[in-house]
């Protein structure tokens, strides 16, 4: 009984994400696809411990979803970093120029 | 060429030969520039060492042994081993000897001139030394490979010792030539030999193996010869003869070397040794393809005359004389039959003999005058009778009157020629001779009859005396040969 | 079966995302869909029985690759050239 | 000693772990620490050949973890297996190396200077995985240390210029491919055979007759493509001159000897001692195609190697045509193709190791490698010039130096297999090397200009000062690696024999046509 | 090569043919489960339909965490066939996952949100669905 | 070209195609992989001769330690080479960046990670230690222990980093791993045994041979999780900084 409902939950998900594929693909930001990406990757967790139901070893595939709760949104911050906390080298030019002047 | 009853025995003399030479090296460039009497003694020295171990197995020839040396195993069945029968001791008599004339002649020849890296001829001519007694006394068909190469290589610094264009394209000519037939058709053959003469199992040895291509299809057969004979093209057959001129570039005792002694004389001793000792005179004369040689060396013969007729540079002129001498040799090869290959051994040593007479004149000329052709040198006989005299011996020696050693020769190739029925060789002999006749006494002629063309040229004193002694030797060789002919004959096996 | 259905999903994914990353220019895009990628390859190890290197694969792909995929980035031209 | 294999690479690992730590706190103690692993590694391979030629079998096997055969299925840990083949290529691998290290002093500190403790970790990572590939007895251990070769080789190369990181990266797409390919055909491998262990995947192909199944057909196509590319064979060889001559002296110096060559004699181990002589062969396609291709190969490598003006670029287009000689000897099936090729890869690593110890010191003392700034050299450094002369006959093929022998067999080889093409292909080779390195000769030995010009006045001098004629030798940690390797050279060519033999009993074990005559 | 043959796992196989009724703590996972599965069809669905980052942020970040937290707690309870020791460390386990899930999730949804506003992101306004082409953007 | 460049990509899948006509049923137990006497034995014996309840780390760290060896040396080797390379080509650049970080860390980043860390290490640490029963092992712990050193230097800075893992320290703590691994294997010879043969070290510890089997694989492991922690986070830091060590993402 609970395979069955197991495998319907896992195919619903993989069904579902098929729209968050087509997020990651069309855009149009790179936000947009590094959220569809995150969704992805805590959807990942939901289905490795679905598996885990499947192989009735739900014990051992929930260290894989942990080590995915834990570690999934690194990629995130890494994309939020690379695009929030750069500017370009023109701008960091003009900030310098306007400390020399300031000071 | 050896007879089957002698003995054998194990010596270490035939390895001395080959490696004084090598060892003097050491000390040529040791002493270097800096001390140039030392150098010239070291070269003097190795040079006499050579000849006096050489010579000391003379006597042990003629009393019927053969001396060996194993030096190493190079393939599973094929040795590198030195062995000394009467043709390579021949051979080896001859450059030996020759090369004590020619260092005292260069001695004479590079410092008139003041040449530039002396060091560097002196070592090299006595590498390229080694490297012909290691042809001479080659015991089977990689041994004499084996040395043929080293001979190439060690000559090229030699032909390009004047480090001008001219001396460079005259360098790639000789490199390329030489490089070429002998990696690109030689070594097919050789690993044709030894792939198929029993699988690997025959060590192609002068003396063990001879006649055993006969098991080889007629095709097979005819094939191999050609690859042989224009693999070593040293030996300057027609079509493959052009890096010779080219090659005079060389200083004098250089040319002298490549066209008396070493390395021409190599390549046909090579050749020979192929004809006589790897397919024996048996298989050769069955052989269909074989006339087609003794055309090609005919026609070497005549052709290279004719173009020495034509040829005003001195030095061209005897090299193209040379090439046509060194047809006599392979036509006495080809012409298998023991008087023929006789004939070529002998002419060997006295075309040498003759030829380096020539050739240490005109370097004479050139160190006294400057000249180098010969429309410039009327006249000159009055002021250098020696070198124009021993000049006109050695055109008498080359083109082959008695008394004097050419003649020898030109009697056994002529004999041989008859012996195996080609009469008409006996009348490409005789054509030839008079062409012989033609490009080379008119040189010693317009010497000695015709009055200079002006006499405002400065005072010509006869040259130095370090290359006057030599070539008067040489000349003197020229007699001494004819009439030393007998042992000779005997030694190359003629007699019996 | 249902390993099997699963398994269909996850390859036909596999391709779509793989196709994907050969396709945008922007390289930022293209390590972005990796990172899905490997979602889906641990999903395929774990799906076929191969635990560890589906475990392997999850630290890896989830924690490292991305991350240093992108510090490469930083330092180069984010527009691929092909 | 009973462990000796084992020792043969727990001297450089250990070497190596050794440099990355001490090296932090002081940088001279890497040379020292490289020297002695690399001499403790050979005398440990020493040790291993005379082991393996005491045995009866003449191989050697050597079980990690304590799995031995007599107790477990073979396979089930991972086995080192010397035989004759192996452990000659291992030798050459670690005297290479050896030499190398002595040679590295100098050109390390200032070529990559401050690096010094990441270069030899890698220098000594790099052998260790060369001498292991020459000796594992598992496929997939030879794809990990396939991988630990190359990584560090990657590293090794773009440690120094801009110009060779830029190089490498071609280098790194092409290895991974190649090996990517490797490692898909082992897999398929496993699939048909269930075991990892060479001697175990031959067994099981002999025993179940899987010749004709597609699925290991398919591998050896894989296994075998993945190591044409890793050996730079033709068509896949674009990563080599770039990668070789933009690398530092000393990566160039220990790259280029020996990483083509063990990897060519990973495929004459795959197609001998995994697939079987039976099963390599009997497909048409690769007797027939590959000699085709080696003649295309050796044909545009001499070639390209013509147009070089530069050393070391020339040297490598040099490496990809003896690369196309050892490949067509193998595949022109026979008996003396094999010795030829075998025999080819030791030589082959001799003096290519000596003319890129020779271009090392060039470039030190003339700044260049290019052809123009050569001239009069040899009256600057005879010894050096001498080294790098004795390298470039081998090349060419004269006798008596190793080269001469390797290029006599693989002649003969065509000949046995009547191989005209190969033949002609050889030739042809020979004569562009003949061009190549009395072209250099020329300007070495002789001082002439580009334009032919004397540059002496024929008398005396060669048109160099007195500064310039005086003897500058370069230091004597680089040369006398050379002059070993020169000498090598020269006792590898003139005790041939004693190599060829051992390669004979090798190859004894294996079913190879000899040629019966054509007459 | 039927469905059948490519299940290999005999563990799989066995627990595929022993049919047993739910547990009401099973039953009441299912029900967790479904209502998260519920939460991810509108996270699909904003995902596709929203027009701008901001909106498809809002479906996204919500509708992902807490559908995850839902379906893993269920899947907790599923787990839990009896009430043994395990069977709680298992399902710790699994809340431990939900846990973290509900620590990072928001945190990569603050850092991507603020990343989009700082790189000048403009969030939609009414004057943007005027426009015809805005939709597509 | 770029169509070109499918043509071998086509050749390699067809060639994969086609050699999957030939291949044994899906999960057939008949599969030779599945009936050789090395699968065979490694199902029936782990057990029997290293007391690790799982397989695949028997088979990893003991049957194929050799193997599993030189995969650590091949993470080592690419932190060395990536360092080599990058070292001191600051002033040289590749290419020009396009951009600089300029930015505070973020509050709810710093303080997210600030809790997470240590539960990161924490089950690092776990799955190091528990790698003989289930799924993990030092690869595995070494990577999520890296990815924590490297989830600081993303919420805060590199720098701040660096000060808690200096890069001298990855190089000696690369090193050290693979000493520890190799170390054992060499410990274990000179006990009388073969590289890695780990159960001689019953000879000086007092556990049965099989039980030293288990532990040693234990300290392998974590040999493997040095060398990976380490490596990880200098490839992090060497890549995002092009070598400079400062400035990064």
């Amino acid at each position: 009984m609970t395979e069955y409902f197991a495998i319907f939950m896992g195919v619903a998900l993989f069904i579902l994400m098929i729209p968050v594929i087509y997020r990651i693909g069309a855009g149009p930001t790179p936000f947009d696809r590094m959220l569809a990406v995150n969704v992805i990757g805590t959807k990942t967790a939901v289905l490795l411990v679905i598996i885990g139901t499947l192989f009735d070893r739900v014990d051992m595939f929930v260290d894989f979803a942990i080590a995915y709760a834990l570690l999934n949104f690194v990629s995130a911050i890494v994309v939020s970093r690379y695009l929030n906390r750069t500017i370009s080298l023109d701008e960091m030019e003009a900030k310098e120029n306007a400390k020399k002047i300031k000071s | 060429m050896s007879t089957p009853e002698v003995t054998v025995i194990q010596d270490i003399r035939p390895l001395i030969a080959f490696v004084a030479p090598l060892l003097g090296v050491i000390g040529i460039v040791w002493a270097g520039e800096k001390r140039k009497n030392l150098r010239e003694t070291f070269t003097f020295l190795v040079a006499s060492i050579q000849a006096t171990v050489v010579l000391s197995m003379v006597p042990l020839l003629l009393s019927g042994t053969i001396v060996e040396f194993h030096v190493w195993q190079m393939f599973t069945h094929v040795p590198l081993l030195l062995r000394v029968d009467g043709f390579g001791l021949l051979f080896a008599c001859v450059a030996s000897l020759l090369w004590i004339a020619t260092t005292v002649y260069s001695i004479g020849y590079m410092r008139g001139l003041h040449e530039h890296a002396q060091t560097r001829f002196y070592a090299f001519f006595a590498i390229s030394l080694s490297a012909t007694i290691g042809v001479a006394f080659s015991a089977n068909l990689l041994t004499i490979y084996f040395f043929y190469e080293m001979l190439s290589v060690s000559t090229f610094p030699l032909v390009t010792h004047m480090q001008d264009k001219e001396a460079r394209t005259g360098g790639r000519t000789y490199l390329g030539y030489l490089l070429f037939t002998s990696l690109c058709i030689l070594l097919p053959a050789l690993s044709w030999c030894y792939v198929w003469l029993d699988g690997g199992n025959v060590a192609m040895d002068f003396l063990a193996d001879t006649g055993k291509v006969g098991s080889f299809s007629e095709t097979t057969q005819i094939i191999l010869l050609i690859l042989f004979t224009f693999g070593f093209a040293k030996a300057g057959i027609m079509p493959l003869h052009s890096w010779l001129p080219g090659a005079m570039v060389a200083p004098t005792p250089v040319s002298a070397l490549l066209h008396a002694v070493a390395v021409v004389k190599v390549g046909v001793f090579c050749v020979v040794r192929v004809y006589s000792d790897i397919f024996g005179t048996e298989v050769l004369q069955q052989l269909d393809g074989e006339d087609w040689m003794i055309g090609i060396a005919c026609a070497t013969i005549l052709i290279s005359s004719l173009i020495a007729l034509s040829q005003d540079n001195l030095k061209r002129r005897l090299a193209f004389s040379t090439i046509g001498q060194l047809g006599y040799v392979i036509l006495g090869a080809t012409l298998a039959t023991q008087q023929g290959i006789g004939g070529s051994v002998l002419h060997i040593a006295m075309h040498a003999c003759g030829k380096i007479t020539l050739f240490f004149c005109a370097g004479a000329i050139f160190v006294a005058t400057g000249k180098k052709y010969v429309s410039e040198l009327r006249g000159l006989g009055r002021k250098m009778p020696v070198t124009m005299g021993a000049f006109m011996i050695g055109s008498l020696s080359v083109i082959g009157l008695p008394p004097l050693g050419g003649f020898v020769s030109k009697w056994y190739l002529a004999l041989g020629a008859l012996d195996r029925g080609a009469t008409w060789v006996v009348f490409v002999l005789l054509i030839s001779s008079l062409l012989n006749v033609f490009y080379l006494l008119p040189v010693a002629v317009t010497a000695f009859f015709r009055n200079p063309a002006d006499d405002s040229e400065p005072e010509i004193k006869e040259a130095p005396m370090a290359c006057v002694i030599p070539l008067s030797i040489t000349a003197i060789g020229c007699f001494v040969l004819f009439f030393i002919a007998g042992p000779l004959v005997s030694m190359v096996g003629l007699t019996d | 079966m249902g390993l099997a259905l699963f398994n269909t999903f996850i390859l036909l994914l596999l391709v779509v995302a793989a196709l994907l990353a050969l396709r945008v220019k922007d390289l930022l895009t293209a390590s972005v869909v990796f990172a899905v990628y490997s979602f889906l390859m641990c999903l395929l190890w774990a799906e076929m029985g191969a635990v560890d290197v589906a475990f392997t694969e999850a630290t890896v792909g989830a924690g490292i690759s991305t991350v240093v995929l992108i510090a490469t980035i930083f330092n180069l031209k984010r527009k691929s050239s092909d | 000693m009973e462990n000796s294999i084992a020792w043969i690479f727990i001297f450089p690992l250990f070497g190596s772990v050794a440099c990355a730590i001490l090296g932090i706190s002081n940088r001279k103690i890497c040379y020292p620490i490289a020297v002695l692993s690399m001499a403790g590694s050979l005398w440990a391979g020493i040790e291993t050949l005379r082991q393996v030629l005491s045995v009866n079998d003449h191989t050697v096997s050597y079980l990690f973890g304590g799995w031995t055969l007599d107790a477990y299925p073979r396979g089930v840990g991972i086995e080192f297996h010397a035989d004759i083949l192996g452990i000659l290529i291992t030798l050459v691998v670690l005297g290479v190396g050896l030499l190398v290290s002595l040679y590295s002093k100098l050109p390390v500190e200032e070529e990559t200077p401050g690096k010094e403790p990441l270069f030899y970790t890698l220098f000594l990572l790099q052998v260790t995985g060369l001498a292991g590939i020459c000796l594992t007895g598992d496929a997939f251990n030879l794809y990990v240390l396939i991988e630990v070769a190359a990584l560090t080789g990657y590293g090794l190369i773009a440690i120094g210029s801009n110009r060779a990181a830029a190089a490498t990266f071609n280098y790194l797409i092409l290895g991974t491919i190649g090996a990517s390919l490797y490692l898909l055909g082992v897999g398929y491998i496993y699939i048909k055979t269930g075991t990892l262990n060479m001697v175990g995947i031959h067994d099981i192909i002999v025993a179940e007759g899987l010749a004709d199944s597609a699925t290991m057909q398919v591998a050896f196509v894989l296994v075998g493509v993945g190591i044409l590319i890793k050996m730079a064979f033709f068509p896949f060889h674009a990563w080599l001159p770039n990668a070789y001559s933009n690398a530092p002296t000393t990566t160039s110096c220990l790259l280029a000897p020996v990483v083509t060559k063990v990897m060519i004699y990973v495929m004459i181990r795959m197609v001998l001692s995994v697939f079987g002589v039976e099963f390599s062969f009997e497909s048409t396609l690769w007797t027939d195609v590959l000699p085709w291709l080696v003649v295309v190969a050796i044909v545009c490598a001499a070639v390209m190697a013509l147009a070089q003006r530069e050393i070391k670029r020339m040297l490598s287009y040099l490496i990809v045509a003896e690369v196309g000689y050892m490949v067509g000897g193998v595949w022109i099936y026979n008996y003396y193709g094999l010795i030829g090729s075998i025999f080819h890869v030791i030589s082959d690593a001799c003096m290519t190791l000596c003319l890129f110890l020779g271009a090392g010191l060039i470039l030190r003392k003339a700044k260049t490698t290019h052809f123009d700034g050569l001239r009069g050299l040899f009256t600057k450094m005879p010894l050096t010039m001498t080294g790098f002369f004795i390298g470039g006959f081998s090349i060419i093929g004269l006798p008596p130096t190793c080269g001469f022998f390797s290029k006599w067999y693989l002649i003969t080889g065509g000949m046995v297999s009547q191989r005209w093409e190969y033949m002609i292909v050889l030739m042809f080779s020979t004569m562009v090397m003949v061009v190549l390195f009395f072209r250099m000769i020329e300007r070495i030995h002789l001082a002439v200009s580009e334009s032919g010009e004397n540059l002496g006045h024929g008398h005396g001098d060669l048109g160099l000062t007195d500064q310039q004629t005086r003897f500058d030798e370069g230091p004597l940690s680089m040369l006398i690696p050379l002059l070993l390797a020169s000498a090598v050279v020269l006792v590898v060519g003139i005790y041939n024999q004693e190599v060829v033999s051992l390669i004979e009993v090798f190859l004894s074990d294996f079913n190879l046509p000899r040629g019966e005559g054509i007459k | 090569m039927s469905l059948d043959q490519t299940i290999f796992i005999p563990v799989l196989a066995e627990s595929l043919h022993t049919t047993t009724s739910p547990t009401p703590l099973q039953f009441f996972g299912i029900l967790l489960s479904l209502l998260g599965l519920f939460f991810f069809v509108g996270t699909a669905v904003g995902m596709i339909r929203f027009p701008d980052f901001y909106t498809r942020m809002h479906a996204a970040g919500k509708g992902d965490t807490l559908s995850t937290m839902l379906m893993l707690s269920g899947f907790g309870l599923v787990s839990m066939e009896d009430l043994s020791m395990g069977s709680w460390l298992l399902f710790f386990k699994i809340m431990g996952v939900v846990l973290f899930i509900f620590i990072t999730c928001p945190t990569s949804s603050h850092a991507l949100m603020r990343a989009a506003f700082e790189d000048d992101e403009m969030p939609m306004t009414e004057k943007d669905l005027k426009k015809p082409s805005a939709k597509k953007k | 070209m770029k169509l070109l460049s499918y043509i071998p990509v086509l050749v390699v899948g067809v060639l994969l195609l086609y050699a999957a006509k030939d291949f044994p049923e899906w999960g057939s137990p008949d599969a030779p992989a599945s009936k050789s006497p090395v699968s065979s034995h490694f199902i029936a014996n782990t057990g029997v001769d290293t007391e690790v309840p799982n397989m695949v780390t028997a088979v990893l760290a003991d049957y194929r330690g050799f193997d599993t060896m030189f995969e650590t040396v091949v993470v080592f080797i690419a932190g060395m080479a990536v360092l080599a390379i990058l070292k001191n080509s600051g002033r040289k650049k590749l290419v020009k960046r396009e951009f600089e970080v300029d930015a505070e860390p973020d509050l709810i980043v710093t303080n997210t990670v600030r809790l997470l860390v240590p539960v990161i290490q924490i089950f690092a640490f776990y799955v190091l230690a528990h790698g003989h029963v289930s799924p993990g092992g030092g690869f595995q712990g070494g990577v999520l222990m890296g990815a924590s050193f490297i989830l600081v230097a993303l919420s805060w800075d590199l720098e701040t980093a660096l000060i808690r893992f200096p890069l001298n320290w990855t190089t000696i703590l690369g090193g050290l791993g693979i000493f520890l691994y190799a170390g054992i294997g060499l410990l274990s010879m000179f006990l009388g045994g073969e590289f890695l043969d780990y159960s001689e070290l019953a000879n000086i510890f007092p556990v049965s041979r099989e039980m030293a089997r288990y532990h040693a694989m234990l300290g392998v492991e974590i040999g493997v999780g040095l060398t990976v922690t380490a490596i990880m986070f200098s490839l992090y830091a060497n890549l995002s900084t092009e070598g400079r060590l400062q400035r990064g993402l």
